[in-house]
Protein backbone atom coordinates (compact mmCIF):
# COMPACT_ATOMS: atom_id res chain seq x y z
CA UNK A 1 0.00 0.00 0.00
CA UNK A 2 1.82 3.22 -1.42
CA UNK A 3 -0.39 5.57 0.02
CA UNK A 4 -1.66 6.20 3.22
CA UNK A 5 -3.98 9.50 4.13
CA UNK A 6 -6.45 10.30 7.54
CA UNK A 7 -8.28 13.36 8.70
CA UNK A 8 -7.36 12.92 12.50
CA UNK A 9 -10.10 14.18 14.79
CA UNK A 10 -7.54 13.21 17.91
CA UNK A 11 -3.85 13.96 18.36
CA UNK A 12 -1.11 13.61 15.78
CA UNK A 13 1.75 11.64 17.26
CA UNK A 14 4.54 12.24 14.05
CA UNK A 15 7.15 10.03 15.74
CA UNK A 16 4.58 6.95 16.39
CA UNK A 17 3.42 7.30 12.82
CA UNK A 18 6.63 8.06 11.13
CA UNK A 19 8.11 4.64 12.87
CA UNK A 20 4.91 2.70 11.42
CA UNK A 21 5.15 4.20 7.59
CA UNK A 22 8.96 3.24 7.92
CA UNK A 23 8.49 -0.21 9.20
CA UNK A 24 6.17 -0.62 6.22
CA UNK A 25 8.47 0.62 3.68
CA UNK A 26 11.73 -1.51 4.53
CA UNK A 27 12.60 -1.48 0.99
CA UNK A 28 12.64 2.60 0.99
CA UNK A 29 16.40 3.69 1.00
CA UNK A 30 15.70 7.46 2.20
CA UNK A 31 12.27 9.16 3.82
CA UNK A 32 11.85 12.53 4.00
CA UNK A 33 8.84 13.96 6.29
CA UNK A 34 7.19 17.21 7.06
CA UNK A 35 6.13 18.09 10.82
CA UNK A 36 3.58 21.33 10.93
CA UNK A 37 2.89 22.39 14.42
CA UNK A 38 0.35 25.38 16.25
CA UNK A 39 3.26 27.54 16.78
CA UNK A 40 3.71 28.21 20.45
CA UNK A 41 4.74 32.43 19.40
CA UNK A 42 2.03 34.97 20.28
CA UNK A 43 -0.95 34.99 22.02
CA UNK A 44 -2.77 32.43 20.37
CA UNK A 45 -4.57 29.93 22.53
CA UNK A 46 -6.09 27.80 20.68
CA UNK A 47 -6.27 26.23 16.72
CA UNK A 48 -9.62 25.01 15.11
CA UNK A 49 -9.40 23.59 11.93
CA UNK A 50 -12.71 22.99 10.33
CA UNK A 51 -13.17 20.44 6.97
CA UNK A 52 -16.22 19.81 4.40
CA UNK A 53 -16.55 15.70 4.25
CA UNK A 54 -17.53 15.45 0.65
CA UNK A 55 -14.13 17.46 -0.16
CA UNK A 56 -11.08 17.56 2.16
CA UNK A 57 -10.33 13.82 2.49
CA UNK A 58 -10.94 13.18 -1.42
CA UNK A 59 -8.91 15.96 -2.07
CA UNK A 60 -6.01 14.83 -0.01
CA UNK A 61 -5.91 11.22 -1.50
CA UNK A 62 -6.66 13.28 -5.48
CA UNK A 63 -2.78 15.12 -3.59
CA UNK A 64 -1.87 11.86 -2.57
CA UNK A 65 -2.43 10.24 -6.01
CA UNK A 66 -1.00 13.17 -8.18
CA UNK A 67 2.51 13.43 -5.95
CA UNK A 68 2.60 9.52 -6.45
CA UNK A 69 2.19 10.03 -10.19
CA UNK A 70 4.72 12.91 -10.68
CA UNK A 71 7.71 10.90 -8.77
CA UNK A 72 8.87 7.22 -8.54
CA UNK A 73 7.70 6.26 -4.61
CA UNK A 74 7.81 3.51 -2.21
CA UNK A 75 5.27 5.36 -0.06
CA UNK A 76 3.61 8.33 0.72
CA UNK A 77 1.70 9.19 4.17
CA UNK A 78 -0.05 12.71 4.46
CA UNK A 79 -1.70 13.10 8.13
CA UNK A 80 -3.62 16.24 9.02
CA UNK A 81 -5.08 17.26 11.92
CA UNK A 82 -9.04 18.54 12.34
CA UNK A 83 -10.65 19.85 15.01
CA UNK A 84 -9.39 22.22 17.98
CA UNK A 85 -5.52 22.39 18.55
CA UNK A 86 -3.03 23.62 21.12
CA UNK A 87 0.01 25.62 20.32
CA UNK A 88 2.62 22.97 20.14
CA UNK A 89 0.32 20.62 18.59
CA UNK A 90 0.96 18.90 15.18
CA UNK A 91 -0.88 19.72 12.44
CA UNK A 92 0.25 18.14 9.89
CA UNK A 93 2.38 15.27 8.73
CA UNK A 94 3.76 14.66 5.35
CA UNK A 95 6.65 11.84 4.27
CA UNK A 96 7.88 10.25 1.16
CA UNK A 97 9.65 7.01 1.29
CA UNK A 98 12.04 6.74 -2.01
CA UNK A 99 14.96 4.72 -3.33
CA UNK A 100 16.29 8.25 -4.18
CA UNK A 101 16.86 10.85 -1.52
CA UNK A 102 15.80 14.16 -4.45
CA UNK A 103 12.55 11.97 -5.15
CA UNK A 104 11.53 12.01 -1.79
CA UNK A 105 12.73 15.73 -0.83
CA UNK A 106 10.82 16.81 -4.02
CA UNK A 107 7.45 14.91 -3.27
CA UNK A 108 6.98 16.03 0.71
CA UNK A 109 7.91 19.71 -0.31
CA UNK A 110 5.31 19.21 -3.35
CA UNK A 111 2.63 17.81 -1.19
CA UNK A 112 2.98 20.23 1.82
CA UNK A 113 2.67 23.09 -0.44
CA UNK A 114 -0.55 22.00 -2.23
CA UNK A 115 -2.15 20.82 1.52
CA UNK A 116 -0.83 24.20 2.87
CA UNK A 117 -2.79 26.67 -0.08
CA UNK A 118 -5.08 24.00 -2.31
CA UNK A 119 -5.94 21.51 0.55
CA UNK A 120 -10.15 22.21 2.15
CA UNK A 121 -9.41 23.25 5.61
CA UNK A 122 -10.53 26.19 6.95
CA UNK A 123 -8.48 27.82 10.17
CA UNK A 124 -9.69 30.08 12.78
CA UNK A 125 -7.60 30.67 16.10
CA UNK A 126 -8.32 32.09 19.53
CA UNK A 127 -7.03 35.26 20.54
CA UNK A 128 -7.64 36.96 24.31
CA UNK A 129 -10.21 38.71 22.54
CA UNK A 130 -11.97 35.36 20.67
CA UNK A 131 -12.18 33.62 17.64
CA UNK A 132 -10.74 35.03 14.39
CA UNK A 133 -10.70 33.62 10.86
CA UNK A 134 -7.44 33.09 9.06
CA UNK A 135 -7.28 34.21 5.44
CA UNK A 136 -4.83 32.45 2.95
CA UNK A 137 -1.86 33.72 3.20
CA UNK A 138 -0.08 34.63 -0.70
CA UNK A 139 2.80 33.10 0.19
CA UNK A 140 1.05 29.86 0.27
CA UNK A 141 0.23 30.14 -2.85
CA UNK A 142 3.45 31.03 -4.18
CA UNK A 143 4.83 28.25 -2.56
CA UNK A 144 2.58 25.71 -4.76
CA UNK A 145 3.28 28.38 -7.98
CA UNK A 146 6.80 27.07 -7.69
CA UNK A 147 5.45 23.66 -9.18
CA UNK A 148 3.72 23.74 -12.57
CA UNK A 149 -0.35 24.20 -12.76
CA UNK A 150 -1.80 21.03 -13.69
CA UNK A 151 -2.33 20.26 -10.38
CA UNK A 152 -4.96 22.67 -8.66
CA UNK A 153 -7.11 20.68 -6.53
CA UNK A 154 -8.94 23.48 -4.87
CA UNK A 155 -9.29 27.34 -6.01
CA UNK B 1 -39.35 18.94 -0.50
CA UNK B 2 -35.86 20.46 0.66
CA UNK B 3 -31.98 21.51 -0.24
CA UNK B 4 -29.09 21.11 2.20
CA UNK B 5 -27.14 24.07 2.55
CA UNK B 6 -23.58 23.58 4.19
CA UNK B 7 -21.78 26.78 5.54
CA UNK B 8 -17.84 26.24 5.68
CA UNK B 9 -15.79 28.90 7.54
CA UNK B 10 -16.40 31.94 8.12
CA UNK B 11 -19.71 31.20 6.58
CA UNK B 12 -21.01 29.29 9.55
CA UNK B 13 -20.53 32.24 11.67
CA UNK B 14 -22.37 34.38 9.36
CA UNK B 15 -25.37 31.87 8.94
CA UNK B 16 -25.40 31.50 12.69
CA UNK B 17 -25.37 27.65 11.75
CA UNK B 18 -23.25 25.14 10.31
CA UNK B 19 -26.63 24.08 7.63
CA UNK B 20 -29.58 25.20 6.77
CA UNK B 21 -32.44 23.51 5.08
CA UNK B 22 -34.02 25.43 2.39
CA UNK B 23 -36.58 25.04 -0.61
CA UNK B 24 -36.32 22.47 -3.52
CA UNK B 25 -35.71 23.03 -6.25
CA UNK B 26 -32.56 25.89 -5.69
CA UNK B 27 -30.97 27.56 -8.37
CA UNK B 28 -28.50 30.59 -7.86
CA UNK B 29 -31.23 33.67 -7.58
CA UNK B 30 -33.06 31.26 -4.99
CA UNK B 31 -30.28 31.04 -3.53
CA UNK B 32 -29.16 34.31 -3.22
CA UNK B 33 -32.51 35.67 -2.40
CA UNK B 34 -32.68 32.77 0.20
CA UNK B 35 -29.68 34.20 2.25
CA UNK B 36 -29.80 37.93 2.99
CA UNK B 37 -27.65 40.98 4.62
CA UNK B 38 -24.14 39.76 4.99
CA UNK B 39 -24.26 35.86 4.44
CA UNK B 40 -25.44 36.69 1.29
CA UNK B 41 -22.94 39.25 0.05
CA UNK B 42 -20.38 36.49 1.41
CA UNK B 43 -21.78 34.10 -0.96
CA UNK B 44 -22.00 36.17 -3.89
CA UNK B 45 -18.57 37.39 -3.46
CA UNK B 46 -16.35 36.48 -6.50
CA UNK B 47 -14.29 34.32 -3.38
CA UNK B 48 -17.04 32.04 -2.22
CA UNK B 49 -17.32 28.77 -4.52
CA UNK B 50 -19.91 26.06 -4.73
CA UNK B 51 -21.07 22.61 -4.72
CA UNK B 52 -23.23 20.57 -5.11
CA UNK B 53 -23.35 16.74 -3.24
CA UNK B 54 -19.25 17.16 -3.03
CA UNK B 55 -18.71 18.55 -6.82
CA UNK B 56 -17.33 21.69 -7.20
CA UNK B 57 -19.45 24.15 -9.74
CA UNK B 58 -17.16 25.66 -12.13
CA UNK B 59 -19.35 28.36 -12.22
CA UNK B 60 -21.48 28.84 -9.69
CA UNK B 61 -24.21 30.46 -10.88
CA UNK B 62 -24.78 27.41 -13.23
CA UNK B 63 -26.34 25.88 -9.87
CA UNK B 64 -29.32 24.08 -10.00
CA UNK B 65 -30.17 21.56 -6.93
CA UNK B 66 -32.65 19.34 -6.26
CA UNK B 67 -34.52 17.70 -3.19
CA UNK B 68 -32.18 15.62 -1.23
CA UNK B 69 -29.38 17.24 -2.35
CA UNK B 70 -26.52 19.15 -0.48
CA UNK B 71 -25.10 22.51 -1.82
CA UNK B 72 -21.65 23.63 0.22
CA UNK B 73 -20.94 27.28 0.31
CA UNK B 74 -16.81 27.14 0.45
CA UNK B 75 -15.25 30.39 1.16
CA UNK B 76 -11.64 30.35 0.19
CA UNK B 77 -9.20 28.07 2.17
CA UNK B 78 -6.81 29.08 4.64
CA UNK B 79 -4.17 26.20 4.35
CA UNK B 80 -3.25 23.65 6.95
CA UNK C 1 21.58 25.12 21.27
CA UNK C 2 20.74 24.92 17.61
CA UNK C 3 23.46 22.10 16.34
CA UNK C 4 23.27 19.04 17.51
CA UNK C 5 25.89 17.07 15.32
CA UNK C 6 26.81 13.19 16.21
CA UNK C 7 29.21 10.51 15.19
CA UNK C 8 27.36 7.23 16.27
CA UNK C 9 29.27 3.69 16.69
CA UNK C 10 25.80 1.96 17.59
CA UNK C 11 22.22 1.64 16.25
CA UNK C 12 20.57 5.37 15.10
CA UNK C 13 17.15 5.28 16.17
CA UNK C 14 16.00 8.20 13.92
CA UNK C 15 12.58 8.20 15.69
CA UNK C 16 13.85 8.42 19.36
CA UNK C 17 16.38 10.87 18.13
CA UNK C 18 13.37 12.95 16.26
CA UNK C 19 11.38 13.11 19.33
CA UNK C 20 14.19 14.65 21.32
CA UNK C 21 15.14 17.15 18.58
CA UNK C 22 11.30 17.91 18.03
CA UNK C 23 11.42 18.48 21.95
CA UNK C 24 14.10 20.47 22.28
CA UNK C 25 12.72 23.08 19.73
CA UNK C 26 8.99 23.63 20.78
CA UNK C 27 9.03 26.72 19.18
CA UNK C 28 9.53 25.88 15.63
CA UNK C 29 6.85 25.56 13.59
CA UNK C 30 7.73 22.76 11.10
CA UNK C 31 10.64 20.40 11.09
CA UNK C 32 12.30 18.48 8.29
CA UNK C 33 13.95 15.40 8.13
CA UNK C 34 15.67 12.88 6.19
CA UNK C 35 16.87 9.35 7.31
CA UNK C 36 19.08 7.19 4.91
CA UNK C 37 19.05 3.80 5.22
CA UNK C 38 21.37 0.84 4.35
CA UNK C 39 18.96 -0.33 1.03
CA UNK C 40 17.71 -4.04 1.69
CA UNK C 41 18.06 -4.63 -1.75
CA UNK C 42 20.86 -6.30 -4.02
CA UNK C 43 23.13 -8.54 -2.39
CA UNK C 44 24.62 -6.35 -0.26
CA UNK C 45 25.23 -8.27 3.45
CA UNK C 46 26.76 -5.55 5.18
CA UNK C 47 27.97 -1.97 4.88
CA UNK C 48 30.49 -0.38 6.70
CA UNK C 49 31.51 3.19 6.56
CA UNK C 50 34.71 4.53 8.20
CA UNK C 51 36.21 7.97 9.22
CA UNK C 52 39.20 10.47 10.00
CA UNK C 53 39.16 11.11 13.41
CA UNK C 54 40.81 14.54 12.88
CA UNK C 55 38.25 15.67 10.10
CA UNK C 56 34.91 13.70 9.95
CA UNK C 57 33.27 15.26 12.92
CA UNK C 58 34.66 18.88 12.64
CA UNK C 59 33.71 19.18 9.18
CA UNK C 60 29.94 17.96 10.03
CA UNK C 61 30.40 20.49 12.51
CA UNK C 62 31.30 23.09 9.84
CA UNK C 63 28.91 22.05 7.69
CA UNK C 64 26.38 22.75 10.27
CA UNK C 65 27.25 26.29 10.79
CA UNK C 66 27.07 26.93 7.51
CA UNK C 67 23.37 25.48 7.04
CA UNK C 68 22.65 27.50 10.25
CA UNK C 69 24.57 30.09 8.23
CA UNK C 70 22.31 30.50 5.41
CA UNK C 71 18.54 29.59 6.76
CA UNK C 72 16.62 30.65 9.95
CA UNK C 73 16.70 28.18 11.68
CA UNK C 74 16.03 27.22 15.18
CA UNK C 75 17.80 24.21 15.19
CA UNK C 76 19.47 21.82 13.12
CA UNK C 77 20.24 17.84 13.86
CA UNK C 78 22.67 15.73 11.96
CA UNK C 79 23.58 12.12 12.88
CA UNK C 80 26.00 9.74 11.03
CA UNK C 81 27.00 6.30 12.15
CA UNK C 82 29.94 4.60 11.70
CA UNK C 83 31.09 1.27 11.49
CA UNK C 84 29.52 -1.84 10.28
CA UNK C 85 25.84 -1.45 9.46
CA UNK C 86 23.27 -4.08 8.26
CA UNK C 87 20.39 -3.83 5.45
CA UNK C 88 17.82 -1.94 7.26
CA UNK C 89 19.97 0.12 9.50
CA UNK C 90 20.01 4.23 9.50
CA UNK C 91 23.12 5.41 8.46
CA UNK C 92 22.18 8.74 8.95
CA UNK C 93 19.52 11.39 10.10
CA UNK C 94 19.55 15.44 9.22
CA UNK C 95 16.87 17.18 11.16
CA UNK C 96 15.78 20.90 10.59
CA UNK C 97 13.49 22.83 12.76
CA UNK C 98 12.75 26.23 11.77
CA UNK C 99 9.89 29.11 11.99
CA UNK C 100 9.03 28.46 7.89
CA UNK C 101 8.44 24.95 5.86
CA UNK C 102 10.33 26.32 3.39
CA UNK C 103 14.13 27.24 5.23
CA UNK C 104 13.68 23.58 7.23
CA UNK C 105 12.97 22.04 3.67
CA UNK C 106 16.83 23.89 1.80
CA UNK C 107 18.32 23.49 5.09
CA UNK C 108 17.87 19.45 5.60
CA UNK C 109 18.09 19.25 1.49
CA UNK C 110 21.65 21.50 1.64
CA UNK C 111 22.88 19.47 4.47
CA UNK C 112 21.97 16.44 2.86
CA UNK C 113 23.75 16.76 -0.32
CA UNK C 114 26.76 18.23 1.05
CA UNK C 115 27.29 15.13 4.01
CA UNK C 116 26.86 12.42 0.61
CA UNK C 117 29.27 14.04 -1.46
CA UNK C 118 31.30 16.32 0.72
CA UNK C 119 32.04 14.56 4.39
CA UNK C 120 34.57 12.32 4.96
CA UNK C 121 33.09 9.21 4.60
CA UNK C 122 34.46 5.75 2.93
CA UNK C 123 32.52 3.24 2.31
CA UNK C 124 32.67 0.02 1.34
CA UNK C 125 29.95 -2.93 0.82
CA UNK C 126 30.26 -7.21 1.87
CA UNK C 127 28.82 -9.17 -1.01
CA UNK C 128 28.95 -12.79 -1.68
CA UNK C 129 32.20 -12.60 -3.11
CA UNK C 130 33.80 -10.23 -0.37
CA UNK C 131 34.18 -6.77 0.56
CA UNK C 132 34.14 -3.92 -2.07
CA UNK C 133 35.00 0.01 -1.56
CA UNK C 134 32.43 2.42 -3.12
CA UNK C 135 33.67 4.94 -5.66
CA UNK C 136 31.89 8.27 -5.34
CA UNK C 137 28.72 8.91 -7.23
CA UNK C 138 28.40 11.37 -10.11
CA UNK C 139 24.72 12.17 -8.89
CA UNK C 140 26.04 13.28 -5.27
CA UNK C 141 28.54 15.47 -6.61
CA UNK C 142 25.76 17.50 -9.29
CA UNK C 143 23.09 17.15 -6.26
CA UNK C 144 25.49 19.66 -4.22
CA UNK C 145 26.26 21.70 -7.28
CA UNK C 146 23.00 22.44 -7.64
CA UNK C 147 23.93 25.21 -4.54
CA UNK C 148 26.67 28.02 -4.96
CA UNK C 149 30.34 27.14 -4.35
CA UNK C 150 31.41 28.90 -1.50
CA UNK C 151 31.07 25.64 0.87
CA UNK C 152 33.31 23.22 0.06
CA UNK C 153 33.97 21.09 3.11
CA UNK C 154 36.09 18.34 1.34
CA UNK C 155 37.52 17.96 -2.15
CA UNK D 1 62.00 10.39 15.44
CA UNK D 2 58.94 9.45 13.70
CA UNK D 3 55.54 10.43 11.63
CA UNK D 4 52.55 8.31 11.70
CA UNK D 5 51.63 7.55 8.06
CA UNK D 6 46.88 7.27 8.83
CA UNK D 7 45.87 5.14 5.32
CA UNK D 8 41.91 6.11 5.00
CA UNK D 9 39.45 3.32 2.84
CA UNK D 10 40.87 1.81 -0.06
CA UNK D 11 44.53 2.72 0.86
CA UNK D 12 44.43 0.60 4.37
CA UNK D 13 44.02 -2.45 2.20
CA UNK D 14 46.53 -1.21 -0.03
CA UNK D 15 49.04 -0.62 3.00
CA UNK D 16 48.20 -3.80 4.72
CA UNK D 17 47.42 -1.68 7.95
CA UNK D 18 45.47 1.37 9.29
CA UNK D 19 48.69 3.10 10.31
CA UNK D 20 52.03 2.92 9.76
CA UNK D 21 55.18 5.02 11.55
CA UNK D 22 58.02 6.21 9.34
CA UNK D 23 61.24 8.06 9.58
CA UNK D 24 60.99 11.74 10.00
CA UNK D 25 61.25 14.34 8.98
CA UNK D 26 59.13 13.58 5.68
CA UNK D 27 58.52 15.54 2.56
CA UNK D 28 56.48 14.31 -0.75
CA UNK D 29 59.29 12.94 -2.07
CA UNK D 30 60.57 10.73 0.67
CA UNK D 31 56.74 9.92 1.46
CA UNK D 32 56.68 8.49 -2.13
CA UNK D 33 59.71 6.81 -1.82
CA UNK D 34 58.61 5.32 2.06
CA UNK D 35 54.91 4.14 -0.28
CA UNK D 36 56.29 1.72 -2.99
CA UNK D 37 54.43 -0.36 -5.52
CA UNK D 38 50.27 -0.06 -6.28
CA UNK D 39 50.01 1.92 -2.68
CA UNK D 40 52.62 4.22 -3.68
CA UNK D 41 50.78 4.84 -7.18
CA UNK D 42 47.30 5.16 -5.45
CA UNK D 43 48.83 7.86 -3.08
CA UNK D 44 50.73 9.79 -5.93
CA UNK D 45 47.33 9.31 -7.93
CA UNK D 46 45.62 12.83 -8.48
CA UNK D 47 42.47 12.15 -6.78
CA UNK D 48 44.52 11.31 -2.80
CA UNK D 49 44.22 14.21 -0.59
CA UNK D 50 46.92 14.61 2.35
CA UNK D 51 46.28 15.71 5.92
CA UNK D 52 49.14 16.90 8.42
CA UNK D 53 47.73 17.10 11.90
CA UNK D 54 44.45 17.12 10.69
CA UNK D 55 44.93 20.17 8.30
CA UNK D 56 44.31 19.14 4.34
CA UNK D 57 46.71 20.74 2.09
CA UNK D 58 45.91 22.51 -0.81
CA UNK D 59 49.01 20.84 -2.33
CA UNK D 60 50.12 17.80 -1.46
CA UNK D 61 53.35 17.63 -2.88
CA UNK D 62 54.48 20.91 -0.36
CA UNK D 63 54.11 18.34 2.46
CA UNK D 64 56.21 18.70 5.13
CA UNK D 65 56.06 16.92 8.51
CA UNK D 66 58.06 16.45 11.47
CA UNK D 67 58.58 13.73 14.64
CA UNK D 68 55.35 13.66 16.33
CA UNK D 69 53.06 14.63 13.06
CA UNK D 70 50.36 12.45 11.94
CA UNK D 71 50.11 12.30 8.16
CA UNK D 72 47.15 11.25 6.61
CA UNK D 73 46.23 9.88 3.07
CA UNK D 74 42.46 10.20 1.93
CA UNK D 75 41.42 9.03 -1.19
CA UNK D 76 37.26 10.41 -2.66
CA UNK D 77 34.91 10.15 0.14
CA UNK D 78 32.41 7.87 -0.70
CA UNK D 79 29.34 9.68 0.88
CA UNK D 80 27.37 8.84 3.45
Amino acid sequence: MAKDVRLLETALVPEAALAAFAAAHPQAGGIVSFTGKVRPDGDVEALELSHYERLTLPGMETLADDTLGRWPLDGLLIQHRIGVMRPGDAIVLVAAAARHRRDAFQAADFAMDHLKSDAWFWKREKRADGWHWIEPRAQDHADRHRWNQDTDLAP
Amino acid sequence: MSVTLVFLGKLADLAGAPERAVEAPLDWSSLVEALDGPLGDAVAGEKVRVAVNGTVLPEKTALFAEDGDEVALLPPVSGG
